[in-house]
C-alpha cells in the first residue's frame, strides 16, 4: 500500500483564533436591518471559542436570502441548491466524520422544498448544527408565505389570505427525532450564542430555530418577543431542571390542569412546586413545550430537548472497523472471491 | 440398455424455464458455472417476471435463464435456444416461440395438469394435442420422478417438490456431458450451511437426474462442446451490477480515495448498492438516502470532502437528479452518476432493458449542460466502464454519467479477474498551497484544484450560481458568463483528447458501417461477424464514449456509404449522429423491454446493403 | 354564457352498493399471505357503508407493493410515481372537493421519498384518507431496510446493520399538524374498519397507519400485536373520555411518574382515577401515547387525536365564494384593467 | 430667456438608471404609460440588480429600465440609448458603455460625492476630468432642486430624497413634449391612497422637473416623436408573465374549464403565480405547493379531476419536474407546463435571461418522451403562446411545455386587447358513455378520452407502468410497449397537422434565412429589416412550435444558401434543426444574461453573406 492521497498538513492552532478571522472580504448583501446580520455576528463570535481549528469547520446552505450566510464565514463553505443542504452535508460528515459541519437554511428551505432531507438528517442522528432562520416568509423570492407564515397571511401569492396552516418547527423537530432542539432569537445576545454554543458541543445532530426579523417582507413578526418593553411577557426561558417561569419577576409559570393541557398561573398563589419542571431528556415534554404558542401562551426560548444517542456518522466508523477486524481482505481478494476458474 | 450417441456441437443455446418459484435462475447460474469450469465460452440471460409475485402457473410468473455456450467466441445468449427445459405449461407457452425450429424440448409432464394448462392459457394439451410436432419432445415427470429418488430424506412435501429443478440440472448435464462436481460441491458446502437437509435431498435429486438421462430409453444423444480458446487467467462470472461495484471498489484502490456511495433502491441498479454494502471492510460507505436527491447531493458532499463519490440509479432516478447534477457541474467536483437505463418513459417497464435514456444524460438538464457521459457494452465491460468514469471524473474535475441497462445489470458473462497492480493507476492531486490559490484556476485540462475541507489556508466558498473565472465568487458578469460556459463545454472536449482511436471491426470502409453503445455490443458483433462472414464489406463500430464523442469518428462515418444505427429506443444516438456529422444515419430500432437478437441484426445490415 | 363543459349526469344510488361493487376483474398481485388482502378487503368492505356514490372515489397510490392497491379497487384510480400521491392528490381535493380522495401509501413511499408531501398534505388539513402500509421494508424492490425498521435491521443493503434510528410515524403525523391520526393492524377485523370509517366520516386530512406483514421480506414484524396469543398483553385500545387499560382483562394501565414520564401499573394496585385518560382533542396527550413504543409499553391502537379545523379545499371554497361576492367581473373585464389606451 | 428648438426624431431610446432604491422601475413604467398613450410605437427592458439588496451606491444595486419610442414599428428597446439618465455615479459607470456615441447624458450632480465615486470605482471625477467629453453631459443636482421644490409639504429628508425619480421624469417629460397629465393622474389616484403626502411631494417634483426643462439655460433643444401607425383597439402595457397569466384566464373561458394553478414560486417565473392568485372571483384556484414536484404533480391531479392544468417554473425548477412530466405524458392528461428560462446551468445568472433549456424541454426525460413544445416571442405574444398551449394540450391529450424567457417575462409592451369573443373556442369533451368506453381508445388525433372521476361508469385505473393499447392495462408485453411508445411519438407528431404554413419574412429564397425561436424575435426581426432594407436577399423565421416542428420547415430551410441561428445559449436549436434537416446550421450565440443587439444580428448575417 503506497501513502495516502490525502494532504498530511497539521491542523492549526485553533487557541490563536478570534472573531475576525471568520470574516471574509465580501460584504454581507443583505438589507439594512435583516435579523441575519446579527447571527452572522453570533456565529463568528462563538466559533472561536469551540476549540475546533478554522479549516475543519464547513458551512452548508440552501438556497434564499439566509443561505447566503457561508459567503460571509471564512471556513470552507457551501451555497449550494434550494432545500438540499442536509442532504449534501451528511455526505461531508459521513466521509469526513472528524469535520464541524454546519448547515444554515431558512423556513422555506428546509421546511418547504428541504423538508424530507430535513426529517431525515435529524432521524438519522447526523451531526450536523442546523441553523434555521425563521422569519416565516420567502425573503428571497420577494415575499411569499411560507410554511411557517401564520394561516390568513396575506402576502404576493396569498393576497386573499394563505389558506395553508403552518409548521411548528419545533415540533416537526422534536417528532423527527433531533436530539438537540433548541430556539432564539437572532437579535437576542445572550441566548443565541448560549444555545449555538451548546449545539457546537453536542454529539449528534442539533437543531435551532432562530426567529430572525425581515424588515423588508415582514417586518416585526417577532418583536412581541425581541422588543424589551414586552419580552418579559413573552419569553419563557428553559432551563433544564428547573421550574417553567417568566414574567419581569419570574412571577408566572406553566402548570398541567386536569385535562393535562398547560396553564398559566400566577406562581405565589399556585404554588412554585406545582409548576412544571423542565426536564431536556424528555421527549413529551419537550413536544407539549413546543405546543406553547403565542399569544395564548410565553414562547419558549433555550434548550428544549437534548439527549444522547449514537450519531449516524459514528455508527458508520464502528461497522467499517468491526468488519475490519473481523474480515483482513484487498480489494483483489474482493474480484477474486466467489466462484472462479482458471484457464491455463 | 438402449446405446447412446454422443455428437459434437460447435455451440448450443439452453433455456431453462418455469414458475418463479421453481429455482430457474439458480439451475442456470449452476449450469453457466460447470461450463465455464469446463472451459466454453458463454453468455447467459436471466429473464425475471416483471410482476413481485404473480399467482403459481401463471404466465405472468414465469421465470427463464438461457445459456448460450460455444467453442468459439460468444457475443449474446442466442437468438433462439437449441433447447427448452420447461417445467410447467405457462413456462411453454412463453418460451416455445423462442425455440428453434427442431429443438428440444423437456417438459415436466407432472405440471399438465387440467388446472395448470387452463392458467397458463392452454384450450388443449400440448403433449397430446400435436402441436409439438416440429420439435424433439421429451415428456419427463420430473416432480414425480424427484420425490422417489428422494424419499428417504424425509423432507415434507413443499420442500421436496422444489428439489426438482436439481432433477432438471443433472438430467442436462447428462445431455451436454458435464461433470456433476461442481455441483455437488456447492450443494455441500453453500446450501449444506443453510439448510443440511435440504443439500442432502437436491444431491440426490442431481445424480438422479443425471443417471435418468443415462438410463431412461427415451434419450438417445447426448453432445459434447469442445473448449474454447479463452484467454489464460483467473475468471468468474460476474453480472452487470457487480461489474460496476467492482470497478469502483478498484478504482478506490487505484486512486486511494475513499469510496462513498450515496443512493436510493430503485430496479434494477439496487444490485450496486447491495454488492458494495458488503465491502465495509474495505471502507467503502455507503448512504442509503431518503431519495435519489438526497442520494446525489450526499455524494456531492462526499465529493467535496475529497471521497470517490458515486451515485446509483435508474431512469426516473436520473430525472430526479438532474438539478443536482448540474449543481455538481457548477462546483465542479468530481462524482460518478451509475444510471442503470429501464423501460421508459415514467415508471414505463421497469424490470425490462431499454437504452432510452441517451437524451436524458445528454441533455437533460437546465442550462449548457456539459457531463461526459460513457457507456458500458457488457457485464464484464461494467468494470472497466467503471473505471473509466472514475478516471474522467477526476482527471477533469466533473460528473460523469456512466449508462448500464436492465440486460447488462442482471446479464452475467465469464470474466476474467485483472490483477489491480497491473491496471494503471488514477493520479489524485489535492491541492495544499495557500499561496496563489485559485478556487477556479485551471490546469491543461481545464481541471479546477480540488481543496478540499480540513487543508490549512483554503478555506473558500463554493455554490450553484455562476463563478467568476479564476476566483470562483459570484459573478453577475455577462461575459464572465459567456467565458465560463464556454471553458466547461471546452473541458468536457478535451476529454477527447484521452480517448482512443476508435476501433472498426469489420472493413476500414465500405458499404454499410454499423455503430452501436452500451448493451447492444454482442447482437451488433455477432450478427456483423455472420456478415463478415459471407463476405460483406460491413463493419462495426461500438462506443464506448457518448459525450465527447470520439475526435476520429466523423472520419470513420464518412468512409462507409451507410451507417446504421441499431437501438433499443426510437433513435436518440442516430440523432447525435446526425446533428454532429450531417450524416443521414439509418436508426434501426426495437423498444419491446428485450436485446437485439443477432439476427434481427444481420437482416437490417442486408436490408441496408440492398437499397445501396 | 355557454353550458357548462363538465358532464352532468346524475350521480348513481350508493344505497345500492356492496362489498363486491368495489371488487376489479383483476387479481390482486401480492405474495401469498400478504397482510395487503386484508386491508383491501377491510376497504371493500366498509365502503359501500360510507353513502358515496362509487363514481366519485378516487384512490391515488406511489410505487410499492403497497401501492397498487388502487387496481383491485373498482372506484376511479391512479398508480402515480414514488412518494408523490399526496401531492396528486391535493390537486384533485383542490379541484373537486366533492370528490372522495383516498391515499394508499408504505412506509418506503410515504416516510422516504414522500416524506415532505405527506407532511404537507397534513398541515393542510387536505380531505385525504391517507392509509399508510406499514411492513417497515421496502418490499417491491426486495426488502431494503426503510424508515420505520429498527435501527440495527440486517437488510440487502444493511448487511451489518441499518445504522438509520426509525421515525415513528404516528409522532411524524402529529407534528405535522394532522387533525386525524389513528393505527390499527392489517389483520385486526374489528379495530381497521372501525378506524377506517372515523376517517373516511372525518372532515380534514386523516391519517392511519396500518401494521401490515410483509411474508417475504420481513415476515412477523407486528406479530406481537396480532398474534392471538400475546395481543392483549401488548395492545392498548385507545377509547376517547376512558382511562388508558390494557392486558387481558384490563388489569393493567398507563398512568404518569413524577417525572411525567409514562408506567406501567397494576390497576388494582394504583387505582383507576390515577391512570392517564384519553383526550383525542389534546395534541401533547397524543405525542406522548404516540412515544409508548413496544417492548417496553403496549401498543396504542384506534384513534390517537381527532380535532376538527377547517379543511385545506374549504378555505379556498369560501375565499373563491367571498371573492365572487366581493368583485363581479369577467375574464375580458380582468383584461382590460389597469390603464389602457385606446388607438382610433 | 433662451430661445429652445423642437426637433422631429423618428425613434429615440432612452434609459433611466439609478441605485435600486431609486425607483427606476416606476420612473420607467410612467414614462412607457405615457408614451403609449401618445401614440407611439414602443418596447421597454427593465433590468433588475442580480442582489438582493446589493449596498447603497455599488455596482451591484444599479437598476435601469430602457425604452424605446417610435413613429415606426419597434421590435426591441433599442441597442444603444440616445439618453441616458443616471442618477448616481454607479448607475453612470454600468450603463455609459452602452450609450450611444454623442449621446445625451443627464447626471445627478449631487451624488457625486468622492465616497459615491469610490463605491462605484471611479478614481476620478468623470464630470471634471474630462471622460465624458464624447457626450452631450447635462449636469443636474436632480436631488438638491426636487427638495428645493417640495420643502413646503413637510415630509422627512430620506422620504423627501425619494421623491428625485419624478423631477428626472418631469424633467424626460419636458424633453420629449410629453404630456404630464397621466403621471399625474396615475399619482393623484394611485399613490394618494397610500401616502396622501408622498403623493403631494410627487406631483410638484414632476412639474419642477418639466419647469426646469423649460427654464434652465443649459437645456436648449427638446425632441417630438411622431404617433406611430398602430392597429386600431384598445392597449395596454403588459409584461411576459402577465401575458401568460391572461393567456391563461382566457383559455379558462374558452375552454369552459375550471383553472388549477399548481406552482412553487421561483424566479423570474413568480409573477405568474401572483397574478393568477388575484382572480379568485373567476374561480382561478393557486396551490402554493411546497416544492416544483408538487407544484406540476397537484397539476397532474387537478387535469386528472377535469381542470385546466397548469405548473410555472424556471429552469432549476424543470429539472426536478421531469420524472412528474412523464407522468402526465403516460397517463395522456392535458398539461401546461410554463418554463420561463434563466441563465443557467444550476442557480446560474437567476435574474437574467438565457434560451438555455431547449434541450431540456424537448429530452430531459427517462424514456422516449415526446412532449410537445412551443415558445413566445414577445410580452404580448406570451398571451396567444398560452393559449396555443392550452388548445394542443387538450386536443391531443398531453403535457404541453411553453417555454418564455426572464427578457419576456419582465419586458413589457403595448399589447392590443383582444375580444374574447372574437376568439376560437377551445373544445372540449369529456367522455361520458361507459358502452364501449376504453381508457386508452383513441380519436383521429390519437388522443385518448378524457373521463373524469364523477362520472358513473367509467371508473378505471390509469398510472405511470406501460398500458395496453386501448384498455390501459398493465401491460408488461414489449410489442404492446413498442406500439405505445410509437403512438405516443406519432400523437404527438401529428400536432403538425395544425401548425400553419411557415411565415418567412423577407426574400423567400435566397442567400440567408436566419431561424430564431422565443425572445430574440425582435432583435433578429430589426437587424434582419435592416438588411433587407440595404437590398440583401436575407429573410427571417421564427418558430412558435419547437416540437413538432411545422412540416414545411426543411423545404423553406433548404430554399436558402445558408442558415443562420441565432440563439442567448450554446446552439440549442441549431443541434435540432441539423439531426431533423442535415443542414449546416450555423449557430450565432451570446450567453451573457443579456438579449441580442439589433446590430448584433444585422452584423452575424452580414458576416454570412460575405462567406456565401
Ligand atoms: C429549485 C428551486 N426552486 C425555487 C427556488 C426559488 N427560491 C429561492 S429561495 C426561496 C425561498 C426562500 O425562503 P427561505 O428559505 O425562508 O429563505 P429567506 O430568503 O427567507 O431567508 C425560493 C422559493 C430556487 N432557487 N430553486
Ligand atoms: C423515483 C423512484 N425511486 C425509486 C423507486 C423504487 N421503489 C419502488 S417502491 C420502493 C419502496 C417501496 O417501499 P414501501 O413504500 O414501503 O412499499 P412496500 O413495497 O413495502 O409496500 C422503491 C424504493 C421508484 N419506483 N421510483
Ligand atoms: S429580504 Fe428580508 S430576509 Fe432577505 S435580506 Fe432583506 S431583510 Fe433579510
Ligand atoms: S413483498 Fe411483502 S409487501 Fe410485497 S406483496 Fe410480497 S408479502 Fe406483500
Ligand atoms: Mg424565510
Ligand atoms: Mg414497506
Amino acid at each position: 500500500m503506497t501513502a495516502s492521497v490525502y494532504p498530511t498538513v497539521p491542523a492549526t492552532d485553533p487557541s490563536l483564533l478570534s472573531k475576525k478571522d471568520f470574516q471574509t472580504e465580501v460584504d454581507p448583501r443583505w438589507c439594512p436591518g435583516c435579523g441575519d446580520y446579527s447571527i452572522l455576528a453570533q456565529v463568528q463570535r462563538i466559533l472561536p471559542e469551540l476549540g475546533i481549528p478554522k479549516e475543519q469547520i464547513v458551512f452548508i446552505s440552501g438556497i434564499g436570502c439566509s443561505s447566503r450566510f457561508p459567503y460571509y464565514m471564512n471556513t470552507y463553505g457551501m451555497h449550494s441548491i434550494h432545500g438540499r443542504a442536509p442532504a449534501i452535508a451528511s455526505g461531508v460528515k459521513t466521509l469526513r466524520p472528524g469535520l464541524s459541519v454546519w448547515v444554515v437554511t431558512g423556513d422555506g428551505d428546509a421546511l418547504a422544498i428541504g423538508g424530507n432531507h430535513f426529517i431525515h438528517a435529524l432521524r438519522r442522528n447526523m451531526d450536523l448544527k442546523i441553523l434555521m432562520f425563521n422569519n416565516r416568509i420567502y425573503g428571497l423570492t420577494k415575499g411569499q408565505y411560507s410554511p411557517t407564515s401564520e394561516q390568513g397571511k396575506k402576502t404576493k401569492s396569498s393576497p386573499a389570505g394563505a389558506p395553508d396552516y403552518p409548521f411548528n418547527p419545533i415540533s416537526v423537530a422534536l417528532s423527527a427525532e433531533a436530539t438537540f432542539v433548541a430556539r432564539a432569537a437572532d437579535i437576542d445576545a445572550k441566548g443565541l450564542p448560549a444555545v449555538l454554543e451548546r449545539a457546537a458541543r453536542h454529539k449528534g445532530s442539533a437543531y435551532i430555530e432562530i426567529y430572525q426579523n425581515c424588515p423588508i417582507f415582514n417586518d416585526g413578526a417577532h418583536d412581541y418577543l425581541t422588543d424589551r418593553k414586552t419580552k418579559a411577557e413573552h419569553e419563557l426561558r428553559l432551563e433544564h431542571g428547573k421550574p417553567l417561569r417568566f414574567g419581569a419577576n419570574g412571577e408566572k409559570g406553566i402548570a398541567l390542569d386536569t385535562r393535562m393541557q398547560p396553564v398559566v398561573v400566577d406562581v405565589a398563589t399556585y404554588g412554585e412546586d406545582r409548576l412544571l419542571v423542565h426536564d431536556e431528556q424528555n421527549d413529551s415534554l419537550a413536544y407539549f413545550l413546543s405546543r406553547l404558542v403565542h399569544p395564548a401562551f410565553p414562547t419558549p426560548v433555550g434548550v428544549f430537548r437534548c439527549v444522547e444517542r449514537p450519531s449516524y456518522e459514528q455508527l458508520v466508523e464502528d461497522q467499517l472497523t468491526a468488519a475490519r477486524e473481523r474480515k483482513v481482505a484487498s480489494v483483489q481478494d474482493a474480484l477474486e472471491a466467489g466462484e472462479t476458474w482458471t484457464v491455463a | 440398455m438402449l446405446e447412446k450417441h454422443t455428437e459434437v456441437l460447435e455451440a448450443v443455446a439452453i433455456r431453462f424455464a418455469g414458475d418463479s418459484g421453481d429455482g430457474m435462475q439458480l439451475t442456470g447460474t449452476q449450469f453457466t458455472e460447470t461450463t465455464a469450469l469446463a472451459g466454453n465460452d458463454l453468455a447467459t440471460f436471466p429473464d425475471y417476471p416483471a410482476e413481485i409475485r404473480a399467482p403459481a402457473g401463471t404466465i405472468g410468473g414465469v421465470s427463464g435463464f438461457q445459456l448460450h455456450l460455444s467453442s468459439k467466441d460468444v457475443f449474446t445468449p442466442g437468438d433462439e435456444p437449441d433447447v427448452l427445459v420447461a417445467m410447467n405449461p405457462a413456462a411453454l407457452k412463453v418460451n416455445l416461440p423462442d425455440l428453434k425450429p427442431g429443438g428440444i424440448l423437456i417438459l415436466n409432464t407432472e405440471q399438465f395438469s387440467d388446472k395448470n394448462l387452463e392458467r397458463a392459457g392452454y384450450k388443449s394439451n400440448p403433449l397430446e394435442d400435436g402441436s409439438l410436432a416440429a420439435y424433439r419432445v421429451y415428456p419427463v415427470d420430473i416432480t414425480g420422478l424427484t420425490l422417489k429418488a428422494i424419499a428417504d430424506v424425509g423432507l415434507n412435501q413443499r420442500a421436496a417438490v422444489r428439489c426438482k429443478n436439481f432433477f432438471a440440472l443433472g438430467l442436462a448435464y447428462w445431455m451436454f456431458n458435464r461433470p456433476l462436481e461442481h455441483s455437488i460441491a456447492w450443494i455441500e458446502q453453500t446450501m449444506a450451511k443453510k439448510d443440511a437437509l435440504a443439500a442432502q435431498a437436491n444431491l440426490k435429486a442431481l445424480k438422479a437426474g443425471h443417471a435418468y438421462g443415462e438410463t431412461a430409453e427415451i434419450f438417445t444423444h447426448s453432445y459434447v462442446i469442445p473448449e474454447a480458446k479463452i484467454a489464460p487467467g483467473k475468471y468468474k462470472n460476474i453480472t452487470g451490477n457487480e461489474g460496476v461495484a467492482l470497478g469502483l471498489l478498484a478504482a478506490m484502490q487505484l486512486s486511494g480515495l475513499d469510496m462513498f456511495l450515496g443512493t436510493y433502491p430503485i430496479t434494477p441498479a439496487t444490485d450496486i448498492l447491495h454488492h458494495l454494502s458488503k465491502y465495509k471492510h474495505l471502507g467503502v460507505k455507503t448512504f442509503q438516502a431518503e431519495d435519489e436527491i438526497a442520494g446525489i447531493c450526499s455524494a456531492i458532499g462526499a465529493a467535496y470532502a475529497g471521497g470517490l463519490a458515486v451515485t446509483t440509479t435508474s431512469g426516473p432516478g436520473l430525472a430526479l437528479k438532474s438539478e443536482a447534477m448540474n449543481l455538481a457541474l457548477m462546483l465542479e467536483l468530481p462524482l460518478v452518476i451509475v444510471n442503470v437505463q429501464r423501460g421508459g418513459p415514467s415508471t414505463g417497464l421497469p424490470t425490462k432493458t431499454e437504452q432510452s435514456d441517451l437524451m436524458q444524460a445528454l441533455y437533460g438538464r437546465n442550462g449548457e449542460s456539459p457531463i461526459p457521459v460513457i457507456a458500458a457494452r457488457s457485464p464484464g465491460d461494467c468494470f472497466d466502464a467503471a473505471i473509466e468514469a472514475v478516471r474522467i471524473a477526476i482527471r477533469s474535475m466533473t460528473p460523469v454519467l456512466l449508462l448500464t441497462d436492465g440486460y447488462l445489470a442482471n446479464g452475467s458473462e465469464p470474466w476474467r479477474i485483472p490483477k489491480l497492480d497491473e491496471l494503471p493507476r488514477i493520479p489524485v492531486h489535492f491541492h495544499t498551497e495557500p499561496n496563489g490559490f485559485q478556487p477556479y484556476g485551471r490546469d491543461d485540462r481545464l481541471a479546477r484544484p480540488w481543496a478540499i475541507p480540513g487543508t490549512p489556508g483554503l478555506e473558500h466558498r463554493i455554490g450553484g450560481l455562476e463563478k467568476a473565472n479564476l476566483t470562483g465568487a459570484v459573478s453577475y458578469d455577462g461575459g464572465n458568463h459567456e467565458l465560463m460556459c464556454k471553458l466547461r463545454a471546452e473541458k468536457i472536449r478535451r476529454i477527447a483528447d484521452i480517448i482512443p482511436p476508435t476501433e472498426v471491426h469489420g472493413a476500414l470502409d465500405g458499404d454499410v458501417l454499423v455503430v452501436g453503445w452500451g448493451g447492444t455490443y454482442g447482437a451488433i458483433r455477432a450478427g456483423v461477424d455472420k456478415l463478415l462472414g459471407d463476405g460483406h464489406r460491413v463493419a462495426h463500430v461500438h462506443l464506448r464514449h457518448l459525450n465527447p464523442l470520439p475526435a476520429d469518428l466523423g472520419a470513420v462515418l464518412h468512409r462507409f456509404k451507410k451507417v446504421l444505427v441499431p437501438e433499443l429506443n426510437l433513435g436518440q444516438l442516430s440523432h447525435l449522429l446526425r446533428d454532429r456529422y450531417l450524416i443521414d444515419a439509418v436508426s434501426y430500432n426495437k423498444v419491446q423491454g428485450k436485446p437485439f437478437k443477432e439476427s434481427e441484426i444481420a437482416r437490417a445490415v442486408l436490408a441496408e446493403l440492398e437499397r445501396l
